[in-house]
């Protein structure tokens, strides 16, 4: 029961992955396409948003790290004239050499205090690209960030990023995507995980456990900085710009309102949050100036009905069907 | 049972949860009108627990508590001090940063109706009993030491002029030269007509003060009776006083 | 920097200072006692500047009527949000946080689909410049200084002195102890979410005829506000009114000196700087 | 215990320690012999636990020194004692609420698990042997305990007398040489305590050696050798149990100076 469990939960993911991979054959339209390549960038911030709070403290420098990766890979194209492909994971390492400087500092803290410290000195770094005009261009932010360069598979026609069509974008966002999640999960399920498991339940039981916490927590969010900064570089060598407005904590806020009501628990809770709130703006085209009221409701509804997300709704149903039906017996 | 008297506070099968954790299992016990009860027991044996749910601070998971003929389970805080049960709770719970004064006016709280003049002449009556606290009235409850603060909390408890007062390890953390004048006090207290049912962990002192004792053991009633009989009981020599 | 500077950048500090006390009140009250961390503050001062607007320019109410109005109806907004919103989530930082975020939009929203999101102008109450040692100085901006002095006395006469005032002290230094000398958490609750609304109002609706009225002056303030917060000590009355001036002579010192990013950047690495080398502030008392 | 006593193999030297103005422990010495269980036993508030925070790492002491094997260890980090040999329990369970018992022993194998960041990314066979070894620990450790029944149950849900065997599994788990044990016996029921009690000889017969915090003296007594006796941060009697018992001083420590049994 279990075993046919888990092999339809595999066709059922696959079937979706293989859906959206064929989407560009079904709709051209730049308009969707932006929708999705947007959708899949948030996916993969959210995803490791997640991953980081697995270990039991959230981060509210994730997104001005994220704006880190787009800054520094954008950095490299414009003024060392590197190619995509070699700015993207130059821009990581780099993004994880400087988180350890942000998150340095917040490690002896915890809870509430790790959140909004962590906040302060992604603040500051993200102020840094406002004040200073050279190199990061001040509150005007980056202009004409070069697309990717061509990928060259032999036989086949060179496939060119470039205005004429979004679907090199896609497909290239998709697969990183893809391979992030991947990765991410397989973390997850890993010794990694069960360590950050660990230390979220009990940090004292942790340590006489002899776990090394901080180096843990610290490795843990050094991993979540740099898949940041992968969807920050996929966002800034797509959009051609960023300002440093884009990685205000507004941004930051839609990303952790995604992960809570998709639900921090499981790993799809952050992927169903994207989903359903990227969608919903654009079912709510019409109206578009009550976007923010319904998210706020939606938020709202669910901090206060569903603590867990909705990714806990099936369970909860089944839960309560089970009740009924032993009250009826 | 205790012998002779009315009773004054009457638990009945009480059970009470910590989350999943059962703190306190099936407890039923009475507490006689002006006596002094003691609960004693282990740590987590569910002591405070019980009288948290008698003050209202805790939800009951079953069972029903009765104050003199009302019944008081489910009721808040707020009801249930009004109804004349005053809770001294572990640790006292006093106001750190307000002044002596202020904290015994906070004791007078549920006296809605209670006039300045009043409380004024409460507050002098409480001085009278506690001449330290009214030297020290202007200041702040955190600069008090463990005996002045013990008294300090059993002070703004008979602000509200109970009739039972419920006291939490009343002797902790006080210097030993003032454990006898605590024990003394509380015994003036029950002489004036007020019912008291305390958990201590000092037990010598318990089994001087009180007319009856229960032992409790994880949550359920193991043992119970007069001092006198209890201290010549195995059970009590074994766990309690390691001969 | 010249005197006449010196003296300008002051009394901007100062003001900045008083308009940052009468907002952060609230938010130490209502984290004190609820234990919440509610940055939807920040619309309630919004939503105070609007509504002084409101009934000063369209409906030619008298100023400091429009005030006290404002003031009533931005308590009783608050006491409402905090019952249906916030009951739930006493007691949980983080996720009142989100909460609270979640609510600045909705009330963003409803406050752009009556108004709109133009820049609103309140016209000068109190018009005229005066000369203090040499220097010219607005009449409005001085003003500021009386009336939020009158408030911030009033609140404080309140909490010393009154029964409900020293029952929200209580609350905040031991809820269980307030509780069983008869308090009404949730009475309390209520009381300080109306406090702190009103208060914020008051700053709003006296900031309103210096700065613009618009929908989105908010979420910058929380941030301020909260920094002033963690600044004092979080559950400290008197910290937050010292750091609330620290922070507005910080802000007018530094924005005039050096540029406004830079006065941002203080802001931030004060708060980071404080939440790891001294989490209970510079007043308060935790441990 | 009258031969002569081998080389400690923990040395508690003059450890002192002050929170603010309040001195929790008071220039505190004695040695913990290899294979003994030594018992700590005070009244409320005379620094056990305190001990117990600054021998494992979790406060540095503000003087004096530890000796694990003639070497100090004074101010190490607590996973840096666990790897020593040395781990510990709590007094109020500190446990992984939302973890199952068996994952939380599968945690507590966790310093003995050789696989690498790499193995267990990739899943490889070493790696998954590993795990299946780690495992069949854990379930040796459970039926050691007496928690097999439990295995699936979430650490927060389980009683209090389970939870207590839990946290003493837990501190198994990295295979010390040294166990410190915070009142395993607090909020039992006689039957539960002598169970802990079996277990704790067990243990030392296993070749652990054990340090016992108790508040409970009587069932203290009936298993350690030696015994310690805080009070208000002082050491004031260290000896076999018969002597401890009658010790005047300690009796007045303890019971407050009015005994009448």
């Amino acid at each position: 029961m279990k075993r046919r469990n888990l092999l339809g939960k595999k066709v059922g993911i696959a079937a979706v992955i293989v859906a959206f991979g064929l989407l560009p054959v079904f709709t051209q339209s730049p308009y969707w396409m932006h929708v999705f390549i947007l959708m899949w960038i948030y996916i993969i911030v959210t995803a490791s948003l997640r991953f980081t709070i697995t270990m039991g403290e959230w981060s509210f420098a994730h997104v001005p790290l994220m704006g880190m990766g787009g800054y520094a890979s954008a950095l490299l194209a414009m003024k060392l004239g590197l190619s995509f492909w070699v700015a993207l994971p130059l821009a990581v390492l780099i993004t994880a050499f400087i988180a350890v400087f942000v998150y340095l500092p917040c490690l002896p803290t915890t809870g509430t205090f790790f959140f909004f410290a962590s906040y302060a000195f992604g603040e500051v770094m993200r102020l840094c690209w406002v004040r200073f005009k050279n190199p990061f261009g001040g509150p005007a932010g980056l202009l004409f960030i070069p697309a990717p360069g061509p990928i060259r598979i032999p036989g086949i026609p060179a496939i060119e990023f470039g205005p004429l069509s979004k679907i090199p974008y896609y497909y290239t966002v998709f697969v990183f995507m893809l391979l992030s999640l991947l990765i991410l999960y397989r973390l997850e399920q890993s010794r990694l995980g069960r360590i950050a498991e660990a230390v979220k339940e009990s940090n004292l039981l942790a340590q006489f456990v002899g776990i090394r916490v901080w180096r843990y927590k610290m490795v843990i969010l050094l991993i979540g900085s740099a898949f940041a900064a992968i969807g920050g570089s996929l966002y800034a060598h797509y959009t051609t710009l960023i300002m440093p407005v884009d990685f205000y904590w507004g941004l930051g806020i839609y990303i952790i309102i995604y992960t809570v009501v998709g639900g921090t628990r499981h790993f799809g809770g952050p992927i169903v949050g994207v989903f359903l709130f990227v969608l919903l703006r654009e079912l709510l085209r019409p109206i578009v100036m009550y976007v923010p009221l319904v998210y706020g409701l939606i938020l709202a509804g669910t901090l206060v009905f569903l603590p867990e997300g909705l990714i806990s709704l099936p369970e909860k149903i089944s839960a309560w069907a089970m009740k009924k039906k032993i009250a009826a017996a | 049972m205790p012998e002779s008297g009315q009773t004054c506070l009457k638990l009945k099968n009480l059970k009470v949860h910590y989350g999943s954790l059962e703190a306190v299992h099936d407890v039923s016990f009475d507490v006689p009108t002006e006596k002094i009860v003691s609960l004693l027991g282990a740590n987590g044996s569910g002591k405070s627990t019980i009288l948290k749910a008698v003050s209202g601070l805790m939800k009951l998971t079953r069972g029903e508590i009765w104050f003199q003929e009302s019944r008081i389970d489910g009721r808040s805080p707020q009801d249930i001090i009004l109804k004349g049960i005053a809770h001294v709770p572990e640790r006292r719970a006093l106001f750190p940063h307000m002044t002596v004064s202020d904290n015994l006016l906070m004791g007078a709280y549920s006296r809605k109706r209670a006039t300045k003049k009043e409380l004024e002449k409460d507050t002098e009556e409480v001085y009278q009993y506690f001449p330290v606290l009214r030297e020290k009235r202007k200041s702040l409850a955190i600069t008090l030491s463990g005996g002045l603060g013990e008294q300090l909390a059993i002070a703004r408890a008979l602000m509200a002029k109970p009739k039972l007062l419920l006291m939490d390890e009343p002797l902790q953390g006080i210097a030993p030269s003032v454990v006898r004048d605590i024990g003394k006090l509380i015994n003036d207290l029950n002489r004036r007509g007020i019912t008291i049912l305390m958990v201590e962990h000092n037990i010598s002192m318990s089994f001087e003060l009180s007319d009856w004792i229960y032992i409790l053991e994880t949550g359920e009633l193991a043992i119970q009776g007069a001092p006198e009989d209890l201290s010549q009981t195995e059970y009590v020599k074994q766990s309690y006083l390691g001969v | 920097m010249t005197f006449a500077q010196f003296v300008q950048m002051f009394a901007n500090g100062t003001m900045l200072g008083f308009q940052l006390s009468l907002f952060a009140t609230g938010l130490t009250l209502v984290y004190g006692i609820m234990h919440i961390i509610n940055f939807a503050h920040g619309e309630l001062y919004m939503i105070g500047a609007f509504a002084v607007w409101f009934f000063f320019e369209e409906l030619g109410i008298n100023y400091l009527a429009s005030l006290a109005l404002a003031m009533a109806f931005v308590a009783s907004l608050a006491i409402t949000l905090e019952r249906i919103f916030f009951k739930p989530m006493r007691g949980y930082h983080i996720p009142s946080f989100i909460m609270s975020t979640g609510l600045i939009f909705v009330l963003q929203v409803s406050i752009i689909s009556f108004f709109g999101v133009k820049d609103k102008g309140v016209e000068s109450v109190f018009p005229g410049l005066v000369k203090i040692a040499g220097v010219t100085l607005s009449v409005e901006r001085l003003m500021i200084i009386p009336i939020s002095l009158v408030v911030i006395v009033v609140f404080y006469v309140f909490l010393r002195w009154s029964r409900y005032g020293r029952a929200m002290r209580a609350v905040m230094q031991d809820p269980d102890g307030a509780a069983l000398q008869g308090v009404s958490i949730d009475t309390v609750c209520s009381l300080a979410m109306g406090i702190g609304g009103a208060m914020a109002a008051a700053a709003g609706g006296l900031l309103a005829p210096i700065f613009v009225v618009n929908p989105f002056l908010g979420p910058p303030l929380a941030w301020e506000g909260f920094i002033v917060v963690c600044l004092g000590g979080r559950t400290s009355l008197p910290g937050t009114i010292l750091a609330a001036f620290i922070m507005g002579y910080i802000k007018s010192f530094v924005s005039t000196l050096v540029d406004p990013i830079a006065a941002l950047m203080c802001a931030a690495a004060i708060l980071g700087v404080i939440l790891i080398v001294r989490p209970q502030g510079l007043l308060g008392y935790e441990a | 215990m009258d031969e002569p006593s081998p080389k400690p193999i923990l040395e508690i030297r003059n450890i002192t320690k002050n929170f603010g103005g309040l001195t929790a422990l008071n220039d505190v010495s004695f040695d913990l012999h290899p294979g003994e269980i030594l018992g700590v036993i005070g009244p409320n508030g005379a620094g056990k636990t305190t001990l117990f925070d600054v021998i494992t790492g979790r406060y540095r002491p503000s003087g004096g020194k530890v000796f694990h094997k003639g070497e100090d260890i004074t101010g190490l980090k607590p996973h840096q004692i666990v790897q020593k040999g040395i781990s510990r329990s709590f007094q109020l369970e500190v446990l992984f609420k939302n973890l199952s018992v068996f994952k939380h022993l599968v945690m507590s194998r966790h310093l003995h698990t050789q696989v690498g960041f790499w193995g267990s990314f990739f899943r490889t066979p070493g790696n998954r042997k590993e795990e299946e070894a780690t495992e069949a620990e854990a379930l040796e450790l459970m039926r050691f305990v007496g928690l097999e029944v439990q295995g699936d149950r979430l650490g927060g849900n389980l009683s209090h007398g389970y939870q207590k065997s839990l946290g003493i599994a837990m501190a198994l788990g990295p295979a010390p040489e040294i166990l410190l044990l915070d009142e395993p016996l607090s909020a039992l029921s006689p039957k539960r305590v002598t169970d802990i009690l079996d277990l704790i000889r067990a243990i030392r017969d296993k070749g652990v050696t054990v340090m016992v915090i108790e508040h409970n003296m009587g069932a203290l007594f009936r298993i350690c050798d030696r015994v310690v006796v805080l009070s208000v941060g002082e050491k004031i009697a260290e000896g076999l149990p018969e002597e401890i018992k009658h010790n005047q001083r300690v009796i007045e420590a303890y019971l407050g100076g009015a005994v009448r049994a």
